[in-house]
């Protein structure tokens, strides 16, 4: 009798994923093509995307404040390998986006810009979908793209890397 | 510590892309019995079992050890399964240790195991939730940046990293259990090999692997009877911090280095590299060597690199590091800390074999985990604390 | 707006869909049970204390201890050990209509396994009737290649 | 071994949360560090346990730091298990002498899937998944593996219920309560014969959080330190073909670890998340007939899974601080039809 080797055994599970009231402003915001940070209490560090509470202080964050869609690469990768569940193909630049007025980069994808051309320090602005598209979602974003201002010294933004 | 603890059995399985010869109980059983073997035990004489693995996505099974643990003769013992995201395997040996200096338990079980090809670890980490966009690739995606600002930061030549991949990748063609060997190779071949995630080249990226680690930790009066030489825990130590706040140090972080102050200091090494004689530690992208040599106080800030490129982390070097090839060569996730901790101890029992660094008489085991955020590291020495 | 008002706002919410097909390697055990149920053939195997395990297992459940290298062939009839109603099944379980989950140890075991019993009514049901497999058309080598039991007549 | 007391709890439950993890932690997490009057920068070591199969993503326990503000960084560590063996890892922890004092937490949300059917996953992935068992019909199985070895009856199921339910009446965090007449719920239909909808527990979301001390520190912190007098936690085969159903052999050996029988029990916190467990576990720890049970609903008023555990020790210790009690038996289950089984004795001075 020639032994079974292997099984499949497929796991589909189907849930209602609840984001939370901070994540819910913040979305709600995008929507409106907005980008809403929350400011921390304690330390008075900005929060962007809100996330309802500072890890450095261990309290919730309320006072809602806006930022800009414009910032500073702090840091980046350029991804040059496929791999499940991205949203976009390779090679593409992800880099850490630090918005003026915010004090924690996030990670957005980096495009109109050649792939040498990608430093850190580099002036980006979003690119948003067109007015009528905008939603409660990241992709409300289409990415960022470079703008014609001097790079941010490394000073600047070394503690945001 | 209430009690000392030591290390009296070590078992480790053949580390390959897909152990598909086993189940999974197979699996860390394959590790578990060769750990009762090097002790001279059978099941019957644990005391009690610590299961530990990387997130339950990778296998698809919620909470596995509940069907895990009898298949470790741990059926009317207690069970202990620790996730504490990549440093879990330490993490897992760190709990296994406690229980024994606790002084509740002789002689404890740990097993860390990640049977990877089971599903597809990039999927799992990257599961995709509602009303974001999935731009980080996986824990390579994730990682390439902070390099970057490492490189940037310290100054270091663009091929430290291939460095340290060619050292890594010859160690492990002297270890019997690691998975990727390539004979021969050259710093060509790293250098040449495709770009990632730029900075991060394939050959400077662990792979994924299917594999168990069992270790044993016993009490003083269990480890004298044990026929081996027992490599004896001088310190244990574990430190977290949140992923993400605002100015947060993700390069040199400060979680790693208190966990290395902690560590020290309940060890008593004031010159740990003077004191200690090897390492293992957890460098899943070559550029991680330089960056942790770093952060556990073996160079000073912004000049772990020149460790690497004067040799003093090659076998023959003076503070030898990732001996078995490390995580280059061998990543079941879940396993990879417990790994480290198991090599270092075997370089204290004198069992390393191929890759065996003479005369070493107190070494490093390292493990970290999340987004540069969680620590579990240990020493070992071959005399007791 | 400040977060009290956002209080009031219900939270975002939207379907998070997981899925995945795993890949299990069997081993040596299991894989001969599986290639049995191919054949339409049960068999459990026997521990160093004499038990017949079924499924087999590579280890004692009670000790860990490697279990013998002697398959024995069980069943296929077999009795209920306990049982339950599952009135409206969800949509991955085996049966479509009302059906029983139970636990059957088959002739020559010594340990139950759990499997679904097609009865029609729960009225069927009860603790020691006898079942046999019903299998499906088209074996694989996986344990739902017995569709379910049935009641013996 | 070293006295370890609690000297704080706290915890939060409802039906269905409209906020996230974190947002549900945090406060429960701030209320224990603040009760326990010790300084958050003095606890030291914080454990904590979840699973990530709740929110279908992996490393969900990662987000939790945030609430606990980790900074400077923590000695932590994290199970995956139900918090009960968070704080056992944590006992384990002060007992090394390693540290004095820690915050143990735990969290999850069962409302966000079909809780029954992802529970499936915890069975034998070779030869039980496939077939898909939701927990509730594994229950049903025991329940009636139970009834028939014991000659226990439907009624006494009913009974467990409508006293979980009246007692839960006086309990802020019960998803589920009030009077209800043992006729009524017998002239209920089953849902997985022999249980009833109301033998199963409530689908609830919730955190819970618990802060422990060692030695005297606890007595100058606390009016009533509730001190922990045995500890010990057992697990047994999972394939319910493997086992005695009709019993819980580990939680006799743990019960007997614990030393459950060293001295006269006042109260028990049972964790019985199906009406018939509640009278498997009594029997396993022989809780005579004057021991009351679940003074708080238990389980069948309030089960966020991952949590309800470390709550049955929280609700004990929080009867004793209030002096309702002088010693307890607290205990905590995971996995398919009582699979693990952990027993801890509490006394109050």
């Amino acid at each position: 009798m020639e032994l079974v080797k292997s099984i499949t055994t497929p796991v589909v599970l189907d849930y209602d994923y609840v984001t939370g009231r901070a994540q819910s402003r913040f979305l709600r915001g995008i929507a409106e093509g907005r980008i809403l940070g929350q400011r921390c209490v304690e330390c008075r560090r900005v929060y962007v995307p809100s996330r309802g509470a500072c890890g450095r202080c261990g309290v919730r964050t309320e006072e809602e404040i806006q930022v800009a869609d414009k910032g500073t690469v702090t840091t980046f990768c350029i991804v040059r390998v496929p791999s499940e569940n991205l949203s976009f193909n390779p090679p593409y630049v992800c880099a850490a986006v630090l918005l003026d007025g915010a004090d924690i980069p996030f990670n957005h994808v980096l495009q109109e810009c050649a792939l040498e051309d990608v430093r850190m320090g580099m002036r980006v602005q979003a690119v948003w979908v067109e007015r009528e598209l905008l939603g409660p979602t990241m992709s409300s974003i289409r990415y960022f793209k470079p703008i014609a201002e001097p790079d941010a010294a490394f000073d600047t933004f070394k503690e945001h890397l | 510590m209430a009690e000392r603890s030591a290390v009296i059995g070590i078992g480790q399985t053949k580390y390959d892309a897909k152990r598909i010869d086993v189940s999974m109980p197979g699996l860390l059983r394959e590790a578990a019995l060769r750990a009762l073997e090097d002790a001279d035990l059978g099941f019957a004489d644990i005391d009690a079992v610590v299961i530990g693995k990387a997130p339950d996505m990778f296998e698809g099974v919620m909470m596995p050890e509940l069907f895990l643990a009898e298949a470790l003769g741990g059926a009317g013992k207690p069970m202990i399964r620790v996730h504490t995201a990549g440093s879990v395997g330490g993490s897992t040996g760190i709990v296994a240790s406690s229980l024994v200096e606790s002084g509740v338990f002789e002689r404890v079980l740990c097993v860390a195991f990640e049977k990877q090809s089971e599903s597809n670890a990039m999927w799992a980490l990257t599961v995709s939730t509602p009303f974001s966009v999935a731009v980080v690739a996986g824990a390579g995606g994730y990682f390439a940046p902070l390099i970057r600002a490492y490189i940037r930061r310290s100054g270091a030549p663009e091929d430290t990293g291939i460095r340290v991949a060619l050292k890594d990748r010859q160690n492990a063609l002297k270890n019997p259990y690691a998975h990727v060997k390539i004979p021969d190779i050259t710093f060509d071949q790293v250098m040449n090999s495709p770009m990632l995630w730029d900075p991060i080249r394939y050959l400077e990226t662990c792979p994924s692997s299917d594999g168990a680690c069992a270790m044993i930790f016993a009490s003083e009066r269990a480890a004298a009877k044990a026929p081996g030489k027992p490599a004896w825990v001088h310190a244990t130590a574990m430190r977290s911090e949140p992923t993400m706040f605002a100015g947060r140090d993700q390069v040199n972080p400060l979680a790693a280095r208190m966990n290395a102050k902690d560590l020290y200091a309940k060890a008593r090494i004031t010159n740990p590299r003077a004191e200690i004689d090897c390492a293992e530690i957890y460098v899943p992208f070559s550029w991680f060597e330089p960056m942790w040599l770093e952060s556990m106080g073996f160079a000073e800030e912004g000049s772990g690199w020149k460790m690497t490129y004067e040799g003093a982390t090659a076998l023959d070097g003076d503070l030898p590091v990732n001996m078995s090839g490390g995580v280059l060569s061998s990543n079941p996730i879940g396993a990879s800390g417990l790994i480290r901790f198991a090599e270092a101890a075997m370089q204290v029992r004198g069992q390393a074999g191929g890759h065996q660094v003479d005369g070493v008489h107190k070494a490093l085991g390292h493990a970290y985990g999340g987004g540069s955020q969680y620590f579990s590291t240990y020493i070992v020495a071959d005399h007791k604390p | 707006m400040t977060q009290t008002d956002a209080e009031h706002e219900a939270p975002l919410t939207a379907p998070h869909h997981l899925e995945y097909a795993y890949k299990r390697s069997v081993g040596p055990v299991l894989g001969r049970f599986f290639a049995g149920l191919r054949e339409r053939q049960i068999c459990g195997i026997r521990t160093r204390a004499g038990r017949v395990l079924v499924p087999p297992s590579e280890y004692d459940p009670d000790t860990g201890d490697a279990t013998t290298e002697e398959f024995v062939d069980v069943g296929p009839g077999g009795t209920v050990t306990s049982w339950t109603w599952v009135g409206k099944p969800r949509a991955k379980q085996p049966l479509r209509q009302p059906f029983a989950y139970a636990l059957i140890k088959l002739d020559g075991a010594d340990t139950a396994m759990l499997h679904a019993v097609d009865a029609l009514s729960e009225a069927r049901m009860r603790t020691g009737m006898r079942v046999r497999p019903r299998w499906r058309a088209e074996t694989k080598g996986e344990i739902a290649d017995i569709a379910c039991f049935e009641p013996e007549v | 071994m070293r006295d370890v007391a609690i000297v704080s709890f706290a915890q939060s439950a409802k039906a269905r949360e409209i906020r996230n993890e974190i947002e549900i932690l945090m406060p429960v997490v701030q209320e224990a560090v603040r009760n326990s009057k010790l300084p958050r920068q003095e606890i030291g070591f914080t454990c904590s346990g979840s699973s990530d199969y709740l929110q279908g993503q992996s490393f969900a326990f990662v987000g939790a730091l945030d609430a606990v503000g980790a900074w400077p960084p923590i000695k932590e560590s994290h199970v995956e298990m139900d918090g009960a063996w968070a704080l056992y890892e944590a006992w384990i922890k002060i007992q090394t002498g390693d540290v004095d004092s820690a915050l143990v937490y735990s969290f999850g949300k069962s409302s966000p899937g079909d809780l029954p059917e992802i529970l499936a996953l915890q069975l034998d992935p070779y030869t039980m998944t496939p077939l898909w068992p939701d927990a509730d019909s594994l229950a049903a199985l025991q329940a009636r593996a139970f009834l028939e070895a014991t000659g226990k009856s439907e009624r006494d199921l009913a009974q467990v219920v409508a006293r979980s339910r009246r007692d839960a009446v006086g309990n802020p965090h019960a998803v589920v309560s009030g009077a209800v007449d043992v006729e009524k719920l017998l002239a209920e239909p089953h849902y997985r014969s022999p249980l009833r909808a109301h033998d199963l527990p409530p689908i609830t979301d919730g955190a819970s959080a618990m802060v422990v001390v060692a030695g005297e520190r606890a007595r100058k912190l606390c009016e009533r330190p509730v001190w922990i007098r045995g500890f010990d936690h057992r697990i047994e085969p999972l394939g319910l073909g493997l086992r005695d159903l009709a019993r819980s052999a580990s939680t006799e050996i743990a019960g007997q670890k614990a030393g459950v029988h060293k001295g006269k029990v006042d109260f028990a916190e049972l964790h019985a998340p199906y009406a018939h467990q509640e009278l498997i576990l009594r029997a396993a720890l022989g809780l005579g007939e004057n021991v009351t049970i679940n003074p708080s609903g238990g389980a069948l008023a309030s089960h966020p899974l991952m949590v309800a555990g470390l709550i049955r020790i929280g609700e004990a210790a929080t009867r004793i601080m209030a002096r309702r009690g002088d010693r307890a038996v607290a205990h905590a289950t995971q996995g398919p039809c009582l699979q693990q089984n952990l027993v801890c004795v509490l006394e109050g001075d």
